[in-house]
């Protein structure tokens, strides 16, 4: 591994050693983290022509570029212990964190069997009790949701061994949410790893419209947490940086951030073809795509053979087709019997009220 | 020829921009790409140093129109979404709201909220906010429901001293067109009735307009004459065309797209009730959407807002009270 | 002996953190300060690592307390002001209010919003957001006026599983004392006949359900009886009590601290005349505060928000209608 | 001058030699700096008293201890040139950047011929139109809104030369306000200087409940902006340091932070004891006044006489008193009279209606 992960990044606060005994180490780490990158990115395949066929309400959006940087998350992190609050492009962690395609497919085809039951869609899913609380669209007010519940499990005596992951752009680094979310991750000495995917845009907003530091990695610092600079389109350089950073969170370093470079490999969402993005940019270093990366480094290394992932891309467009299959036959929502109520509490009083809302025949 | 709602707001711009050296437009996405919503397409490259794409900061994006406003000029900001002003509620109810009375120095800038529900667009990207800013003091609130509104009432919104919060109907967007933006002008503050009927009156604002419009068109078939009522500000409101349409007709119905507690319906509903109680001779009544957030698959959202059914169905039941 | 309003929000708060081990505390200045107004004094010292100072980031405070919830905890924040509520607008109205609904897991989290004008503490420190709070979905929103139902409302907030905004007044924080905490005790979301009379319906809550009890008392002198319903709630609104009162009275008169336009006289007004008209032998009026920022002058202060003596005068005008 | 200005804080971003030619240099420059510290220092002791006597409605907050850092600022902004924007305990910068003294003895005591008219009172005071921008309570609100003026600035063609000033606490740097308002005004390049008074204390919030870096300094390369740290209770290394980075702004070389150590010596307001702030934090190199510090400092260097020290105080002890009697000898607002409204424009539609609210007799 040594030092090419952090090839042309500047890393003010890396203050360990480069890693000794790389990500290569562990193959079966990088087998799991390659089949949801790829499963992630046959799913927004398909997803993306569901769209196009206007099967799809409202917008679509891929994480396409961002495969190893969101499934190296996703896999690092444990199951049933850790946190992990996706953002837009986390499909490959989504999937890597166990999360079903059928919450994917369900809950952009509207079936009322998602967990969102039809009244929110797309990204806009998770599941709270199984340690993935569902965003809301406001950039950057996840990481104070996820530092409360790391907040939580300490005070319950239950945050040992536990850390709590979150994403977000490089435009989302300019909301106040971002800001007062990791100050507080920060006092607190939270478990909390947040992964910046500077994929050089913000929709259609460069970069240097955005931010006018060099690299977003030396805002650390000023929060007083670990920083980590990744080529985020090398799966290598991604599994040695992005587990450390979860490692030191883990062992009690408080939060650690991981800003990650790479680029957007579609429109902001299917509907934009993104023709702000110059063509050198689309073919500077950061303009290649992760998985023939992960492909190359896999094969070079012996870790899968080109006919394995033959058969998984088989595999997992089967997979793929099934779900999206049972979530197409699967009833929508029905007005006439949700329960057109936002409050927990059924108040005795008002039982009388809640009846009056019109009705849409 | 024809010309939708979202290109007046984009021609009002233009002609901003064109004659008044005050004029700047901030707002994310704005510049090369044209806006979400495309309102500002092509503007940036005629109008260079005048067209700002800014950073993910709603907050900040309204304190530097503020200080522009101190400044002198008169910045146009657009949300990304109406919903995502909540991040620059603080800078809007209580620094831009609030200048004027503490320093007698007026803050003219002029926000744009991407508002009301579209299908498929989720609880975040689909909020109606008017009777949320209209509760505070020195904010205008305007709604504008036709072509022609959406152009002159941006036109209006930049000339006046005070900060305005324009909530353009992202369903008008492209649905609404007209042949061209002239129209009956009326000044800010002024109702319109766009429809004249004699035994209700609806008064609604935004797309709610054509959809009341729908439901009274439908009635006519049974004989009755509803009037429409456009609001087209919900601060100042109008509550002179209101009370004379009632007084001509007895009978009111309050239509809004958003959620139901308050806003916009309950204002005119207690103002009408206050000063023109007399006039009325039937309850008045109020549609809303529902009290849940805005869903996301469509055939939740139809059943969420206002419909023309739904609308019918309440004159229904008030035209024979 | 004698127990003030505040008094018996520390005291709720100190069976709650005794009772319940899923509460916790946070906001600015709570451990070791006490609160900007003592609300706190002495529980970080007999609660060791349940009460906690945060940084000043109102948004992230309240992100945390959603976070927490999600894991089981029931947090109490305390806004140093219900004023600064408006940095943490977003995630109170977007992140907890629609999550039950979308995600069909419930948020318990109580916001204590010290709220309301006191002399000389102008724009930024004065406000009533009640209305803005009651209008999203998912929230319910509590006006306690007495000293009972600070402390008994602030027990059934916690227990709720949904977010509670808890506006507490300022004013009454140590202007009001009772014997006791005990009270009548209501379950949230019934309103409370505070006075009871036959001529005319006062509703109110929060410190104003004392300025219309005044006015009341004065307008006794007169042979007036005045009938004051506390509404203790704000949403959800018991409408039932208020029209079961109006029924009695036949007039009725909505007053309120916040900004005129919209909000809760509104709603009640609205509310009312939907389905009470019958029951009105006049127009139901409205006082509110005016619609101008809260003014930091005594002088102003005072003239800006209803005082026994304007709702004297709102009730003259409503009996001799 | 050299390095004693910089004594015991770290400054990883100070990215020019420190200054040759120190503040000693501008004789004229200290005196006056000097001067509206006393100022400042005697009014603030007068409101003090007249808050404990009951003479003043609301809260009364001081900047006693924050003298050095807030004169030097406003000292070294040109009047009618540039913006400054204070807050909380900025009345020595108010008064020499040329706030009459009238304007706060008005504003405290709520006469109607203050510039608040009594419609604001206390600290939240200003003057818009003489680059005075009035601050509302919501901590780091002001950031983007100086930027604006510096923005609106450049694109009326008369920026050259300017700079606009704000200044904040340590608690404010928690605020999504002044993240979004620096980060923006980095983006724009602008000649915006922005003070951090590090006072160790947010009300009685400590800094290590506030933030978790070694110096809130260490921001500054986080945003690409000039940081600079100084000692604030040092004159002579504030006069160096804020006029290098005032000047390195009007230099063009965009946003400039410098991060004051000292201590608040007052309570938050004049209700607060301030039994929260710890002995030893008094009695440490930070807890020494900035007063005493620069009356030696310009006494040791033939700067000033303590003669002459002498009668500037009872100069200013008379100015403030006839500023205090002057205020509370004028006219109180008046409800009767009071302009119940808060638009600028007069709708002649709703003439009528804006006679109906309430008039309390
Ligand atoms: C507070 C807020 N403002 C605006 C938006 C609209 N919006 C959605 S995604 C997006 C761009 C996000 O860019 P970035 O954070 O870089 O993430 P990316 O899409 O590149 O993954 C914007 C502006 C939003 N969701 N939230
Ligand atoms: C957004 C916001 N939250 C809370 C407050 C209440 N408040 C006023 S001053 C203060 C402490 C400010 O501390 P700091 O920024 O360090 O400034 P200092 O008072 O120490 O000068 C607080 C919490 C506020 N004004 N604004
Ligand atoms: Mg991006
Ligand atoms: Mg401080």
């Amino acid at each position: 591994m040594g030092s090419h992960c952090l090839k042309s990044i500047p890393v003010p606060h890396l203050d360990m050693p480069p890693f000794t005994d790389g990500a290569l180490s562990n193959r079966d780490f990088l087998r799991s983290v390659f089949l949801s990158m790829l499963r992630a990115r046959i799913l927004e395949n398909k997803l993306s022509s569901l769209y196009k066929a206007g099967k799809i309400f409202g917008g679509v959006y891929l994480g396409r570029g961002q495969e190893a940087v969101s499934a190296t998350l996703g896999t690092a992190l444990i199951q049933g212990t850790d946190i992990f609050a996706p953002l837009i492009r986390d499909q490959a962690g989504r999937t890597a964190f166990g999360e079903p395609l059928l919450d994917c497919t369900r809950t952009y085809l509207g079936s009322v069997q998602g967990p969102m039951r039809g009244r929110d869609g797309n990204i806009h899913r998770g599941r709270p009790k199984s340690g993935i609380p569902v965003m809301i669209s406001h950039l950057g007010s996840q990481v104070s949701v996820v530092a409360g519940m790391l907040f939580a499990r300490r005070l319950q005596g239950r945050l040992a061994g536990c850390v709590g992951a979150t994403c977000v752009g490089d435009g989302a680094t300019s909301t106040g949410a971002f800001h007062e979310g990791i100050n507080l991750a920060a006092v607190e000495k939270l478990p909390l790893v947040l992964i910046v995917a500077n994929n050089q845009f913000a929709y259609s907003t460069p970069n240097h419209r955005q931010f006018a530091c060099a690299d977003l990695v030396e805002r650390a610092r000023g929060y007083g947490i670990g920083g980590f600079a990744v080529d985020g389109t090398d799966l290598l350089a991604c599994a040695s940086v992005i587990t450390e950073a979860i490692r030191r969170a883990r062992q009690g370093l408080g939060p650690q951030m991981v800003v990650a470079r790479l680029l957007r490999l579609s429109g902001h969402g299917e509907h934009d073809d993104a023709f702000y993005v110059p063509k050198e940019v689309c073919d500077d270093h950061y303009g290649r795509d992760c998985l023939d990366v992960a492909m190359r480094q896999l094969v070079e290394n012996g870790i899968a053979t080109p006919e394995e992932i033959h058969v998984w891309q088989d595999q997992i467009a089967e997979e793929v087709q099934r779900a999206v299959a049972q979530a197409q036959q699967e009833t929508p929502p029905d007005p006439y019997n949700e329960d057109w109520t936002a409050l927990a509490t059924r108040f005795p009083l008002l039982v009388r009220q809640s009846a009056t809302p019109p009705v849409c025949p | 020829m024809s010309v939708t709602y979202i290109e007046a707001i984009r021609e009002a711009q233009e002609t901003l921009l064109r004659n008044d050296p005050r004029v700047f437009l901030y707002g994310q996405d704005i510049a090369t790409f044209g806006g979400a919503f495309k309102a500002t397409k092509g503007l940036a490259e005629m109008f260079p140093q005048r067209v700002f794409d800014s950073p993910i900061s709603e907050d900040a994006m309204i304190g530097l129109a503020v200080g522009a406003a101190i400044e002198g000029l008169r910045p146009i900001v657009e949300m990304q979404f109406a919903d995502f002003s909540s991040i620059a509620f603080n800078q809007i109810v209580n620094q831009a709201a609030t200048h004027f009375y503490r320093t007698g120095m007026p803050i003219p800038i002029t926000v744009r909220l991407p508002s009301g529900g579209t299908a498929g667009s989720g609880p975040f990207h689909s909020q109606s906010m008017e009777g949320i800013y209209a509760q505070y003091p020195g904010l205008v609130v305007l709604t504008p429901a036709t072509v022609s509104d959406a152009y002159h009432m941006l036109i209006d919104a930049v000339a006046l001293d005070d900060p305005v919060i324009f909530c353009e109907h992202k369903f008008l967007y492209r649905w609404l067109k007209a042949k061209s933006i002239n129209g009956d002008l009326l000044p800010i503050g002024q109702a319109r009735i766009i429809r004249p009927g004699k035994h209700a009156t609806v008064v609604a604002y935004s797309a709610m307009v054509h959809e009341a419009v729908r439901a009274a068109d439908h009635l006519q078939q049974d004989g009755w004459n509803i009037e429409v009522v456009d609001l087209r500000s919900v601060k100042p409101l109008d509550i002179d065309t209101v009370l004379a349409s009632v007084a001509r007709t007895g009978r009111l119905l309050a239509v809004g797209e958003a959620f139901p507690w308050g806003g916009v319906t309950a204002e005119v509903v207690a103002r009408v009730t206050e000063e023109g109680f007399h006039l009325l001779d039937a309850p008045p009544q109020r549609l809303n959407a529902r009290d849940t957030p805005v869903p996301y698959h469509p055939k939740l959202w139809a059943a969420h807002r206002p419909t023309p059914e739904s609308i019918c169905q309440a004159l229904r039941k008030l035209l024979t009270f």
